[in-house]
């Protein structure tokens, strides 16, 4: 009477999934699109009190350098390493390193908190030369002035609370909590009617 | 619309991420239950509230989510600094 | 009658568009206001004033007109009270007069009874309440402009942020300036140049017909600007039809921009924006707004055809129109010469009437007189002639003795159709006023200026007191340089220097305010209210002598145009009669907006589905496929109940509860507020957060906790598990999840920073489905083999971790019904994976979804208490019969425990949270209702009250006075609403716990 | 003496172009008085005018540093009702609401009261349960309320959005007719003339800069116009009564917050009652000169500048829109600020203080206009008796230490 449920192969939903179209799209119109990046994980990292030493065990751990203020550091292994408070960082790893990191963090000592949120944030991708044009309908922050390449900012979009980087000229990335995804995507979907 | 600098981001940002935290430099008392009711009082609702410099915390909500002390004009509103917390426990700590 | 084209025409002749007002036909064309457009077809009259109903025509060609409201359109995109001035033209446009000045209207037919009918007049009548009470509708029916819109608007609204280093608004000759010094000498510096009109240039067009630098300098200039416009729009934005309505804190700039056009009125393409509100954040600002001409006053100056003299310039140079043929100038200031020269050239006969004497001859006086046009110094109209039109005017001599003004001498009669009036200018100060800024009285300009010094801003051109367009022109650029300054882009000032009589170009004299005239009937001073000179005279005379009282005892300048006209005279008149300086009374406060805002442009898109964020949980699609209806708790949407055909809520929660007290219930718990906490000192911290004791609790076990603010009212409450001594999650409910957090966020970062904990919300994280009913372990063994389920291994109050469904999952076993359940938490992108196999899996049991009705009950069954129903920021834990929850022995003195030993918090006849059973048990309590005492007074309330499905009676909780004392005995609930049926209700006072009071049912049936 | 307003008066100032009197007359303070009033807001000059009528004190003397009622009186919503949730505070707005009924009358000066009936909507579930709650208590303290559904109300409002799919939908309403609104200005002028009829000073343009305290009593205040003595001092300065109390040498249990409002441009008859709604925070009536007048929600922090974050005004046209569509496409003509004392507990302080002598009446917050003259009334009777007047007991400053607090908060939402 158990097999039945040991073979089923579990369906994941990714945070915008019921939102966006076939190719993962949000919005895909002229100089502007925005879809979803799937298959990334999140692990929230709070140094200790000794912020070297937890400096130190990112390290280990990782293999990230912290970074400072508002900015983001990236490992060989594409771990990126976004700077959200003096003693928090997020990083964004892929699904597939997810399992062995835990295991890592769990056989060691550390006295800095690890917790993993990778269900509680979509990532999207943002590209084309209207993505200010679309994301300043929603956004107090300064993305022309101030949203450089490595940036990384936390602040709102609409009343969703948002963190967005720029990796690149031209590509922007944002995080939004998943209870939030249906607000998100309707308010860009309605702007981009308009940019 | 208040400009705010967080002391943690190092980056003046609108109000709306920002929310205010009330009145600073309120401790909480040490030994609770070794004081009158004034002054448990004093501790829970009172407030100097002034007009001109005033102390306050406000909280970086949709940004690092760190309190942080703010010295506003409650006259102007102009900013005249801000501190990261427990860089100062009183108005007139230099 | 228009003019032959000329080059400073706005108007393109070859145009020609067609349009209705009050429903007639009229030709007009491209470039014209719907005002420029009727006064070509001399259509001059546009509505009955306020409160004597007189005939009015235009005043002004600008945002300052305070006569020609009308309403646009009819359907979903009517829209009262716009300014004829401001609204472009545009072929098919249909307008209405606010009030139409053709109709028959009690108020001018009771025209003699108007002096008994003074400023204040409704605070001296009327006075009898019953007498006011019967009246007051039908004087309403007299008040306001145009009607309301009657339909849903048609339109969008978008908001945008912006951030530059330098916003300039208004883009006359000093902002076009400063735009342009801006941009060329620096290199990053973001520029945004913003103006209400349509076209750049502001009153320079004015000078086109004798100044051809004027013209040369404007094309220049604003082509200049376009270039940066169109080649580095990253750095500089121009915004026309855009209007800064209100300057806030730290230089928060919103400006509001008109898109429409003709054809996105009328098209039905809904997605293009009507208008959009910019939200700027400059570093510093340029105002160079300009000033306002004021009017001269006399005696019935308000009727039709007396205009302002810059307007009626701005009609003949931009529009080519002019509506009359004899003109009178009249004015305190050589800018009436301006005027009358610009008439003269276009062959229109006028006269100059000027109150200042020929003492200090000026050159274009005698150039004027030299010309043929009759100039007359020391003379003063004293009142129009008309019944609505005015048709002549009488003058008298006058002269200034003493800083008084006398009028003197016979009058004389000019006949004419056309009066031009300039008494001086106001500079448009209002936008530096918005946050705190002061004006001061300037005696040379005779005007208030902007306040001197202030950080982040400059002032030039006309605001500044800058007369001649050359001067406005280098005072901006000098202006300029001080704004890259302070940016730092240039370090040594260049400073160009004005002419000599830069701030009095105009030598307006001292305000014409003689009392002969201000004693007259009908001088008015605020046209859209109908104040006149009398009333505040009386308004003085009666004691409301500040200027405020003045303003809101006449309602002086409360108007559409917020008295941008008659203010200032008004203050000068009040001056003249108090015997003050007018620096002593002062300004009236200027407040946003400068002109009107649509409440849709305030709002933006934050209307309907985006006016607050709606949450959804990742099983959310599944409920909807199962027909449930939802209940918002905070901003999620919740299942509240799931209706089968047919079935009305008291008959799906009557199936749902059954099915979890006797088989198998299942429910989306994932809204509740999760809260990761970790670090070394995560029990202390709870210790010191919860009202009862965590040191102890081993991993591998949860616990009930109970959340209190320092005042002992609880706040919140929610079962935390104990994943490992340094770590434990915490749950909320979920309307309280982000207050929680940011509370205990609070105490650790600004009262414990000693503590190593940190917490991290992972509410969205975890998906959370409850398992409830007897059956739930033959349920979960079947969804989850590598845990195990016996009822010894997995005590009630403990979780594992375990894989259900091939997922990684938490299953805490822990029941908000009473009933054996288990909490599954699973990353939430596999929760509806989950809850559909549980819903397929439980189907042998007949498995139940159950919503928050569903849940209420089943808790309230089990005297369970829902914070934020049954208390209500005012209950002590020993209120809601809790007192089990309080450790006694922690040595941290707990959040809110000092407060329990205040008097107040342990009297005896607080309310207190018990059990209330109905006599008859059919009976169902209206939640709300409250329970009596013999003398018929509320002695407390009932908070929750259900038919028990399971108990097959009702059953209800309520706060009652000293509550707990009265178990068993009975009481009264009283029904007082008539739609309830009036009744009262005997009740036993019970525990709050009704079903399975022992407790036997949460560990199942094997 | 000055001269009665009726019908004759007004006649005969029109022929005869004759003067009224002074409703405010132009005075200069004397150097001693029995009791000075702090504020000539509403509650400061209805406190004066009763002390003079019904607690035979006339030698008193309200000082106010601008012109009267140009604080919150003079920049508020106007809404009156009475129908609050606690037995005390209810009784306090019916004390209120009964006066109101027959000030005009009693003032020789019409308020414009207009009891057009005030609506609180519900949104939520929890909100209705709050509704039927505060509705009972209500009926049972002889209040008159009544719950109304959304269909009652879209009869009553053809212009209310009714839809069940608005983000918040109406769920229902609580109704009280005796509600209303009155001119703010009104009722500031209408007492100050009375008051000054019946021989109170009222000096404008007189800030307090200094109460002097000597051996725990009260002994005057300093002014900018001098210094004025008294041997009872009421301090009702609303947003300013933790200035005040300083200079006593006090402190309070009150912030000062930015409360904004504004105004659309005038418009015909169209909303005939007045609407709140706590849970979007928009509140709305149309004047009697045709503006709807709406009320924002209160601004988080600290300010005495009398504006507030563009925000909540916006936010508030969001909600009246989500309330009535309708109104898209009218436009807002002013916008403003007051500075509301806001306690913790939403309750007025009507209290003696530890200084003898010294009384406050402060706390009002968002929604002291409606209790204006109640509040004078038994303000001056504590005043005149140095004793509690019976409905100004709980209110006693006492209570944020013994525990009493009144927290009107519960169920009744935001104070307007
Ligand atoms: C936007 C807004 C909307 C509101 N809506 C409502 C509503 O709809 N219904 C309702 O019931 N209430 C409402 N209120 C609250 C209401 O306005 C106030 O509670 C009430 O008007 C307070 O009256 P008051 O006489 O105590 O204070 P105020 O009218 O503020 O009078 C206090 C006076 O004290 C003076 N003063 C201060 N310091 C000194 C000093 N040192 N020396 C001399 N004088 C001094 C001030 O100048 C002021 O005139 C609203 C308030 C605001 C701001
Ligand atoms: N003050 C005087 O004495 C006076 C009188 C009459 C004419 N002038 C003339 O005025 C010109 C001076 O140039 P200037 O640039 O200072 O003034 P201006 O009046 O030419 O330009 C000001 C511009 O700002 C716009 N504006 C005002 N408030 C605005 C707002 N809130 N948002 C957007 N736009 C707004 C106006 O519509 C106008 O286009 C010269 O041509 C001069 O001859 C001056
Ligand atoms: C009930 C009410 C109605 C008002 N109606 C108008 C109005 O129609 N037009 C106007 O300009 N101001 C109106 N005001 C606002 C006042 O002009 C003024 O802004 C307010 O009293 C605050 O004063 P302040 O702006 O001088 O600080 C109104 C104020 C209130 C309280
Ligand atoms: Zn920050």
């Amino acid at each position: 009477m158990t097999s039945s449920k040991e073979n089923l192969i579990p369906k994941f939903a990714s945070t915008f999934q019921p939102l966006i179209d076939q190719e993962g799209y949000l919005v895909n119109q002229s100089d502007l699109s925005c879809h979803e990046v799937v298959g990334k994980s999140l692990a929230i990292l709070r140094t200790s009190k000794d912020h070297e030493k937890s400096k130190k065990d990112a390290k280990e751990i990782w293999d990230v350098a912290l970074p400072k203020e508002l900015s983001m550091t990236t490992n060989s292994n594409g771990v990126q390493c976004l700077w959200i408070s003096p003693d928090e960082f997020w990083l964004l790893h892929s699904q597939q390193q997810k399992a062995d990191i835990w295991n890592k963090i769990e056989s060691l000592t550390i006295e800095m908190s690890m917790v993993d949120n990778s269900a509680a944030y979509g990532v999207l991708e943002f590209n084309g030369g209207k993505v200010n044009k679309l994301l300043s309908r929603w956004m107090s922050y300064d993305l022309n002035g101030s949203l450089n390449s490595g940036k990384v900012v936390s602040t709102t979009l609409g009343q969703a609370p948002v963190i967005v980087f720029r990796t690149a000229e031209g590509k922007l990335m944002m995080m939004v909590r998943h209870s939030f995804s249906h607000y998100v995507a309707g308010l860009l979907k309605d702007s981009a009617k308009r940019v | 619309m208040l400009l705010i600098h967080c002391p943690y981001c190092k980056e003046s940002r609108d109000q709306s991420e920002f929310s205010p935290a009330g009145e600073a430099f309120i401790a909480r008392p040490k030994s609770p239950e070794g004081i009158s009711d004034e002054e448990w009082a004093d501790y829970v609702f009172y407030r100097t509230n002034h007009k001109g410099n005033h102390w306050e915390q406000w909280v970086h909500t949709n940004g690092c989510r760190k309190y942080f002390l703010v010295e506003r004009s409650t006259i102007s509103h102009q900013i005249l600094q801000v501190a990261p917390f427990g860089a100062r426990n009183s108005e007139t700590e230099l | 009658m228009r003019l032959a084209q000329h080059p400073s025409h706005q108007v393109d002749y070859s145009k020609s568009l067609n349009f209705i007002f009050n429903n007639k036909r009229y030709k007009g064309f491209e470039g014209d206001t719907l005002a420029s457009a009727l006064l070509a077809n001399d259509a001059l009259l546009f509505t009955r004033s306020f409160k004597y109903g007189r005939k009015r025509g235009l005043m002004t060609a600008g945002v300052e007109e305070p006569n020609a409201l009308v309403s646009l359109e009819i359907g979903g995109r009517y829209t009262p009270n716009l300014k004829a001035t401001e609204i472009m033209l545009y072929d098919g446009l249909s307008a209405v007069s606010a009030s139409n000045p053709n109709a028959f209207d009690l108020r001018a037919f009771i025209k003699p009874l108007h002096r008994f009918m003074p400023a204040g007049f409704y605070y001296k009548t009327f006075i009898k309440q019953k007498v006011w009470a019967k009246v007051e509708g039908r004087i309403r029916a007299f008040s306001g402009f145009s009607k309301a819109p009657t339909v849903e608007d048609v339109d969008v609204y978008d908001h945008i942020f912006h951030h530059a280093e330098v916003v300039v608004i208004g883009g006359g000759a000093a902002g076009i300036s400063a735009a342009l010094e801006v941009l060329n000498n620096s290199q990053k510096e973001r520029v945004i140049l913003v103006d209400e009109r349509n076209q750049l240039g502001g009153e320079l067009f004015n000078e086109f017909s004798s100044d051809e630098a004027a013209k040369t300098w404007l094309k220049d200039s604003v082509n200049r600007l376009l270039s940066f416009a169109n080649e580095d729009s990253e750095r500089f934005t121009l915004l026309t039809q855009s209007t800064a309505y209100a300057w806030h804190d730290q230089n928060f700039i919103e400006v509001l921009e008109t898109i429409t056009t003709a054809e996105s009125l009328t098209s039905s393409e809904p997605q293009k924006a009507r208008k959009i509100v910019h939200r700027i954040r400059a570093k510093e600002v340029i105002l160079a707004t300009g000033a306002h001409e004021r009017p001269m006053l006399f005696e019935a100056n308000d009727l039709t055809n007396i205009m302002l003299s810059q307007s009626v310039r701005r009609y003949l140079h931009e529009y080519g129109v002019i509506s009359g043929k004899k003109v009178v100038i009249y004015g305190n200031n050589d800018s009436i010469y301006s005027t009358a020269k610009d008439l003269h050239v276009n062959d229109i006969e006028c006269i100059v009437v000027d109150v200042r004497s020929s003492d200090n001859p000026i050159e274009i006086v005698s150039e004027l007189k030299d010309s043929g046009v009759k100039v007359l110094q020391g003379y003063s109209i004293v009142k129009a002639l008309g019944s609505h039109r005015v048709k002549g005017v009488e003058i008298t001599q006058t002269k200034l003795q003493d800083n008084n003004w006398q009028v003197f001498g016979d009058t004389q009669t000019i006949i004419c159709d056309l009066v031009a009036t300039s008494g001086g200018f106001n500079p448009v100060v209002h936008l530096d006023c918005h946050n705190g800024a002061k004006t001061y009285f300037d005696e040379v300009s005779q005007s208030f200026l902007p306040q001197q010094e202030r950080d982040n801003r400059e002032v030039c051109g006309a605001v500044a007191g800058a007369g001649a367009w050359q001067d406005a022109i280098i005072d901006a650029k000098n202006k300029a340089q001080f704004t890259l300054n302070a940016l730092g882009a240039v370090s040594k000032l260049k400073q160009e220097i004005l002419s000599e009589n830069y701030s009095n170009y105009f030598n307006v004299s001292q305000f014409f305010t003689p009392k002969e005239i201000l004693n007259k009937q009908k001088v008015f001073l605020d046209l859209q209210n109908d104040v006149t000179t009398l009333d505040v005279a009386l308004s003085i005379r009666e004691g409301y002598r500040s200027i405020e009282h003045i303003k809101r005892y006449t309602a002086m300048g409360f108007g559409t145009d917020q008295g941008k006209t008659g203010n200032i005279n008004g203050i000068a008149v009040a001056a003249e009669l108090l015997e003050i300086p007018l620096s002593e009374l002062g300004t009236t406060t200027f407040r946003p907006a400068y002109t009107g805002v649509d409440f849709g442009a305030m709002a933006g898109r934050e209307i309907g589905d985006f006016f607050d964020p709606q949450r959804y949980t990742t099983i959310h699609d599944s409920h909807v496929a199962s027909g449930a209806e939802f209940e918002v708790v905070g901003q999620w949407y919740r299942p509240w109940y799931y209706p089968e055909t047919g079935e009305n809520m008291h008959q799906a929660v009557h199936r749902e509860c059954l099915a979890a007290r006797t088989s198998l219930g299942m429910m989306d718990a994932s809204t509740l507020g999760k809260i990761d906490v970790q670090g070394s000192d995560a029990r202390e911290f709870l210790s010191r957060i919860y009202t009862n004791a965590w040191m102890k609790l081993a991993p591998g076990n949860c616990r009930y906790g109970l959340m209190c603010n320092e005042k002992g009212m609880i706040i919140d409450d929610g079962v935390s598990t104990c994943i490992n001594d340094n770590h434990f999650i915490m749950t909320t409910t979920t309307g309280g999840a982000a207050s929680v957090y940011s509370a205990l966020e609070m105490w650790l970062q600004t009262e414990w920073s000693d503590l190593d904990v940190h917490l991290n919300s992972v509410t969205d994280q975890y998906s959370t489905i409850a398992v409830v009913g007897p059956n739930a372990r033959k349920l979960m063994k079947l969804l989850c083999q590598d845990v195990d389920f016996e009822r010894e291994n997995f005590r009630f109050m403990q979780w594992r971790q375990g894989t259900v469904c091939g997922v990684d999952a938490r299953i805490m076993r822990i029941s908000f019904s009473g009933e054996l359940a288990y909490e599954i938490n699973v990353e939430a992108n596999y929760g509806r994976y989950i809850w559909d196999q549980v819903a397929i899996t439980g189907e042998k049991w007949n498995i139940t979804p159950y919503g928050t009705e569903s849940m209420h009950v089943l808790r309230a069954e089990k005297g369970y208490i829902i914070v934020g129903q049954d208390t209500d920021g005012s209950m002590t834990p020993m209120d809601v019969n809790m007192s089990w929850i309080l450790a006694k022995d922690k040595p941290f003195s707990y959040v809110g425990r000092r407060s329990f030993s205040i008097s107040a918090l342990s009297a005896e006849d607080r309310l207190q949270l018990v059990g209330l059973l109905t006599k008859d048990s059919s009976t169902v309590i209206p939640e709300g209702a409250h329970v009596i005492d013999n003398k018929g007074k509320s002695i407390g309330y009932v908070t929750s009250s259900y038919f028990s499905p399971i108990l097959d009676r009702s059953i209800a909780m309520a706060q009652i006075q000293g509550g707990l004392a009265k178990i068993e005995e009975t009481v009264l609930v009283k029904i007082v609403q008539k739609k309830q049926g009036l009744k009262e209700i005997p009740c036993e006072v019970s525990s709050s716990v009704f079903y399975d009071i022992e407790g036997e049912k949460v560990d199942g049936n094997d | 003496m000055q001269k009665k307003y009726s019908w004759y008066s007004l006649l005969k100032a029109g022929l005869n172009d004759q003067d009224w009197d002074q409703a405010i007359p132009l005075i200069q303070p004397k150097s001693k008085y029995d009791v000075i009033i702090i504020g000539a807001g509403g509650h400061g000059l209805a406190t004066a005018y009763y002390l003079a009528k019904e607690c035979g004190i006339n030698n008193v003397a309200v000082v106010e540093k601008g012109y009267i009622g140009g604080g919150n009186t003079g920049r508020n919503t106007t809404i009156i009702r009475s129908n609050y949730l606690r037995d005390e505070a209810s009784s306090l707005y019916e004390h209120a609401l009964k006066l109101w009924e027959g000030i005009s009358e009693d003032l020789n000066f019409n308020v414009m009261f207009s009891q057009r009936g005030v609506y609180n909507l519900g949104h939520s579930l929890q909100n209705m349960r709050d509704i039927e709650r505060r509705v009972n208590a209500n009926i049972l303290n002889g209040v008159d309320a009544v719950v109304v559904d959304a269909n009652e109300i879209k009869q009553q409002i053809p212009i209310i959005n009714t839809s069940k799919n608005a983000r918040y939908p109406i769920m229902g309403a609580s109704y009280q007719a005796r509600g209303g609104v009155a001119r703010h200005d009104g009722i500031a002028w209408g007492f100050a003339r009375a008051a000054s009829m019946l021989g109170v000073d009222i000096i404008q343009d007189c800030e307090v800069i200094d109460i002097e305290v000597e051996e725990g009593r009260v002994k005057g205040v300093k002014t900018t116009k001098g210094e004025i003595l008294a041997d009872r001092i009421g301090c009702v300065s609303a947003g300013h009564s933790s200035v005040l109390a300083k200079m006593a040498g006090l402190r309070l249990p009150i912030e000062s917050h930015p409360l904004q409002a504004f105004v659309s441009e005038a418009m015909k008859p169209v909303l005939h009652t007045v609407v709140m709604s706590n849970a979007v925070h928009g509140y709305i009536s149309q004047s009697d000169k045709g503006d709807l007048v709406i009320g924002a929600g209160i601004d988080g922090y600290n300010s005495y500048a009398q504006r507030g974050s563009t925000k909540i005004v916006e936010h508030a046209a969001a909600a009246i829109l989500e309330l009535f569509p309708i109104f898209s496409r009218v436009r807002m003509n002013r916008q403003w600020g007051g500075i509301v004392d806001v306690c913790p507990d939403a309750c007025p302080i009507i209290s003696p203080t530890k200084v003898e002598g010294l009384y406050f009446n402060c706390g009002w917050g968002t929604g002291g206009f409606k209790a204006t003259p109640g509040s004078g009334n038994v303000f001056a009777h504590t005043i005149a008796q140095d004793k509690q007047h019976p409905l100004a007991e709980p209110f006693h400053i006492n209570r944020f230490t013994t525990g009493g607090l009144i927290d009107e908060h519960g169920a009744a939402g935001v104070a307007h």
